[in-house]
């Protein structure tokens, strides 16, 4: 990939898990995002991780992929995560927030195994996105080969 | 394999069901109330009937939630289906099932097949509703008959536009036409089902004309198709005059626009939005529901918990609520009065719109043609609407005392005075910003207005 | 050893006590709001100020409870005193908390002494009220002086006939004729005193105007030796119209009474007889006092707990009581109206009752003397007194909407008016049964009004 | 003692423990006792166990002591009892009844250390009571010469 000249806009990749339908969460950071100069792909709910690497596939420029869920599927949702890497695919960040598993009473076993399948980042509130995505976009300039 | 009168059944799961008139037969004599029975009697005493949502994934487990419930005494019990389930990845509930049910968000009825649903239904002294949100829940519906189960919710419209993302109208409507159907058939078999149609639709900030009119035209053609009971929801919005004039709208609505030897029943669901998670303010819009539930009239309330921002509640928090709600609707607060003028006004109101939404299509020779083209062309429409099939340009706000109105309502077919009533009632609230971060801002105020009441008195 | 003005302090306590000078001047300096400056607040907000009962024995348990419960942001906190230092039995006090400080039911301050009450002051940012129940509280109101809690709690009338069995009437109001002359130097010394005034007095089925009688009768006391700032509490009985307008009727009846250099705050106590166990019925009833003390416009809130029927409830469930009433009286409620002409109807009626009932006393030349013959005589009454000092013949019921009335008023001085309407409203209840095992079930029936709705929606 | 005619009442002494001045239910108690026939001699509030000793020895037809105890005080307002025991006095059924430890979780060892203390009996709810003085009454008239 080659590095985008500066006044181009940041692409990211937004979604939904795979069985989770709410839309809320997901429209209100797209708008958010967009309000902040993004290009955001966003996918809606109800998206299956390899429609996230179809579009990854479509829109290379995109610095990172932002998977909500809050049903509590989150783990069963994202399983293909290491088979699409090893694939090769979605070899970008994968941001996700939302509530995360089923229950009231989270555990922090929860979130592990959730990294343990390649998530890169845990957010829990919206405050947290924009800083990350600008963190992540300047550890990303040093080496623009990255993609 | 099983064969149902105009209700088509995936071969897979037909051939795991028993046959059409063993399933009418089993009904027919299972003992006890049904659904419908509960509603009456709520609506004799003026006391509305209390549910749970529940629905965990495993066997056991269910069982044992249903039964901690009971003694907390709803008046009917839910079994709430899994997200995998609702969109028919049964696969997947399968799957998940059997490494960990823990971690499904619902009870996988098809996955557990027709004769767990008959002894979850036995478990309990109350009748049970089967709960989901499957655009096509035709196989569901025949596993939960199966099962003893007739009370269904669900609808064309809304159980498509919040519940996923690419099923066209058409689809889900014939789907559920298929539904009605045979629970027409049922009715004259002299089994009577209750179908609740989901007006709650996306539950953020919804206004009430939509989920009245969208319901409204589910119920037209639930009624078409021959279904004699039906539950309308509506969703709690938070402003209790609004709220009490839109469940008395079911009833008047309902007079004007359904055939008269169908039941209607209003249910309301407490507050459906983004909810507290401190556990005083999630109390008291617990019993603010149940206080807009009584004084509405409702004839069921679907209660919520304490848990509710936090995930899917657990069997303590849950009786709780159903308890708290039990209070709420009861003798000791009917002190409460409420300025009958401004519940008169809004009455007024919603009856007016819903009008100028439905009555155009209702207009239509093909009734389900005419939602699908009138989604399309944004004359019916809802905010946040998870599907791509609405056109999703409606923006609500929330008026300066906390109602639902239309900040933006697109090219919904409404009269010049409607428009101007809502623009004049928002024209006290902040002015709408340009598109843009305030813009979101405003918007999330709104849409957290009960939740950030969070939490009470921070010191 | 220090010397108080006016103010008799046994020998024991007073050795161990600062001098008077030291006392004021350390009470002059203190930062921060006193209970005066909170309640002000409240009234100008017209949202009641919120304060738990809290005491517990030990003395690093009590830091910690109040630190806890300043978490659930209330806007004052008690120090509830232990029964033995109440009943002077500061030996005993000691004892327990030197064996075990857990079993004793509240803070023995006077054990403890007032280093370590002004470490409890020092340890919340919120002022702190000394409540007890005390017929001869002398020696703890010096004690709570030097330790730098200028609010304090009780009255001659209210804190002798509830809480004791033979202290005569003319004893307990000449010893808290010191207290409140001690607050009238203190207040021309700059010190501003809030006297508590305990209008629950034995709290189960307490007519309003029985309540208001004593506390305007002691308040006229106290404002007479100097006393310049004066709680009035009242304890919810449960019928919200009479409720509400009990609490309308403290200030109307101040500023008829009292000396208008006197600020004069109107409390509730939420609930204060047999409390339902269910937790559900438990929160429905702290909400329901929380709505009753808005609407009365009470400056403050003494809120229940969920556990109020076990026992003395942890710091958990006293925060949540202390949440749910501030939910209970936030703007989550402001719907809720009021039958105004009952609420003025009732307000009527009770002016005019406290009117029949103060207005011979305070006729007479010398105050303390004519209120201790008034109960002699029957002409003032509690009904369940503790103490062999009134008379205990005036039977209350309630109404058939829940409202207390007099059944049997006995000897109190009623026009023929107010006897009629009391007879009449009672007249729709079950004919009064005869001495014996059904007038008993009658009266149990009515003390357990709340009680008895438990648990919620049994199966 | 001798053994009382059968019309004459029963009579049994009543009263709350030395620092609790609750007085609902010691009055209703006595109210419903006395309706039932029996001589109450009412104690009130506020009771030291030696006055619960005196008014035995004024009234020795006494059949049982009737103490409430409702502020949490119970064992340390009774700890008197094996005292005044071993001096011979109140031997008589001591019947114990109200919420009798502080604090809202009650356990079993609040109760065991007052029947340490010689509380004979621990009734609950107000409908124990009659039954209980029934069974206390029949046991004792085969050996009149019990007091
Ligand atoms: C509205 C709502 C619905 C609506 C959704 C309408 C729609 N299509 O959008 C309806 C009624 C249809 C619905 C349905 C269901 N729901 Co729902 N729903 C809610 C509710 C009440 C509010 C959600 C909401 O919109 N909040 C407002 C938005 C702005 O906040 P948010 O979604 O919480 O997102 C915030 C964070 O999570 C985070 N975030 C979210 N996504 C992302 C993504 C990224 C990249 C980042 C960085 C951050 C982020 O930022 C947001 C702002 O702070 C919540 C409970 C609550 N929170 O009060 C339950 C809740 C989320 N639902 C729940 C469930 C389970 C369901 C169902 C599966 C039914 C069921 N079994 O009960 C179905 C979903 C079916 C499916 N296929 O997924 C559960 C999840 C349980 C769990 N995790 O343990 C909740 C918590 C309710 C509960 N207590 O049981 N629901
Ligand atoms: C009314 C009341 C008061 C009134 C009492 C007026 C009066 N003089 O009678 C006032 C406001 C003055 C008061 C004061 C106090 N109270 Co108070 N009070 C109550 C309340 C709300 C109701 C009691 C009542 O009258 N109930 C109705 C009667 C009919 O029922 P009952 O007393 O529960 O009795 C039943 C049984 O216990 C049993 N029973 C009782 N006595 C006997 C005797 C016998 C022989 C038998 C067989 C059975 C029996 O039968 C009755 C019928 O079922 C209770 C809480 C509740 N229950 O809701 C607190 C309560 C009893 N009080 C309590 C306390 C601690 C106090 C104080 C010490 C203040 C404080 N630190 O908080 C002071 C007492 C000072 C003192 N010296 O004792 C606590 C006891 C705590 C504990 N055990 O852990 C309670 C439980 C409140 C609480 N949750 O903190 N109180």
């Amino acid at each position: 990939m080659t590095p985008l000249p500066t006044d181009q806009p940041r692409t990211v990749i937004l979604g939904v898990a795979a069985s989770d339908a709410h839309a809320v969460a997901n429209q209100l950071i797209c708008r958010l995002l967009r309000a902040h100069g993004f290009h955001v792909v966003n996918l809606g709910v109800c998206t299956p991780l390899h429609e996230f690497a179809d579009a990854l596939d479509a829109e290379p420029a995109a610095e990172a992929i932002l998977i909500g869920s809050v049903n509590g599927h989150a783990y069963a949702d994202l399983r293909d995560l290491p088979e699409l890497r090893r694939q090769g695919r979605l070899d970008r960040p994968v941001v996700l927030g939302g509530n995360l598993s089923v229950g009231a009473h989270k555990r922090s076993a929860d979130l592990d195994r959730l990294t343990a399948l390649g998530v890169d980042h845990i957010v829990t509130g919206l405050s947290e996105l924009l800083p990350l995505l600008d963190t992540l976009h300047a550890a990303r300039q040093p080496a623009p080969q990255h993609g | 394999m099983a064969e149902f009168p105009g209700l088509e059944v995936s071969a897979a799961v037909a051939a795991r069901l028993p046959d059409w008139d063993d399933i009418v037969a089993y009904l027919r004599n299972r003992p006890g109330d049904t659904v419908p029975d509960v509603l009456r009697a709520a609506d004799r005493s003026g006391v509305p009937a209390i549910q749970p949502r529940c629905g965990v994934g495993g066997h056991a487990e269910m069982l044992a939630l249903l039964r901690e419930l009971a003694l907390s005494a709803p008046s009917v019990l839910s079994v709430t289906i899994d997200s995998y389930t609702r969109l028919r990845q049964f696969d997947v509930a399968a799957r998940v099932l059997a490494e960990e049910p823990a971690r499904l968000n619902g009870y996988p009825l098809v996955a557990h097949g027709w004769q767990r649903g008959r002894e979850l239904a036995d478990a309990v002294p109350v009748p049970l509703e089967v709960r989901h949100g499957s655009p096509d829940g035709r196989d569901l519906f025949a596993t939960a008959l199966a099962a003893g189960i007739t009370s269904f919710e669900g609808g064309g419209i809304g159980y498509n536009l919040p519940y996923c993302k690419d099923v066209p109208l058409d689809v889900s409507l014939r789907s559920w036409q298929q539904v009605d159907a045979a629970c027409g058939a049922l009715a004259d078999a002299g089994v009577l089902v209750d179908r609740e149609l989901f007006g709650t639709l996306t539950a953020v900030l919804v206004p009430p004309s939509i989920s009245l009119a969208v319901t409204l035209l589910e119920a037209v053609a639930a009624a078409r198709e021959g279904v004699r009971c039906i539950s309308i929801s509506y969703p709690q919005g938070g402003e209790i005059h609004q709220d009490v004039a839109a469940l008395r709208a079911v009833r008047t609505l309902a007079a004007r626009y359904l055939d008269p030897r169908v039941e209607v029943f209003p249910v309301l669901h407490q507050f459906m939005g983004a909810f507290p998670a401190d556990p005083a303010w999630a109390s008291g819009l617990i019993l603010h529901g149940a206080l807009t539930a009584r004084l509405g009239g409702a004839s069921k309330v679907v209660n919520k918990t304490e848990q509710e921002a936090r995930g899917l509640p657990d069997a303590d928090a849950n009786g709780k609520g159903i308890r708290l709600t039990a209070v709420g609707a009861s003798s000791m607060f009917d002190f409460v009065e409420l300025d009958a003028d401004r519940v008169a006004e809004e009455l007024h109101w919603i009856e007016e719109e819903v009008a100028e939404l439905v009555e155009p299509v209702l207009a239509e020779e093909d009734l389900l043609a005419a939602i699908g083209a009138a989604f399309r062309t944004g004359r019916l429409d809802v905010p946040f609407s998870a599907s791509v099939h609405a056109r999703n340009q409606v923006i609500p706000r929330r008026d300066p005392g906390g109602a639902i109105r239309y900040a933006d309502h697109s090219a919904l077919p409404f009269s010049g005075a409607t428009r101007r009533r809502h623009a004049a009632l928002l024209a006290g609230s902040a002015p709408a910003p340009r598109p843009g971060p305030g813009e979101i801002t405003a918007v999330i105020r709104d849409i957290s207005y009960f939740a950030d009441r969070t939490p009470a008195r921070t010191p």
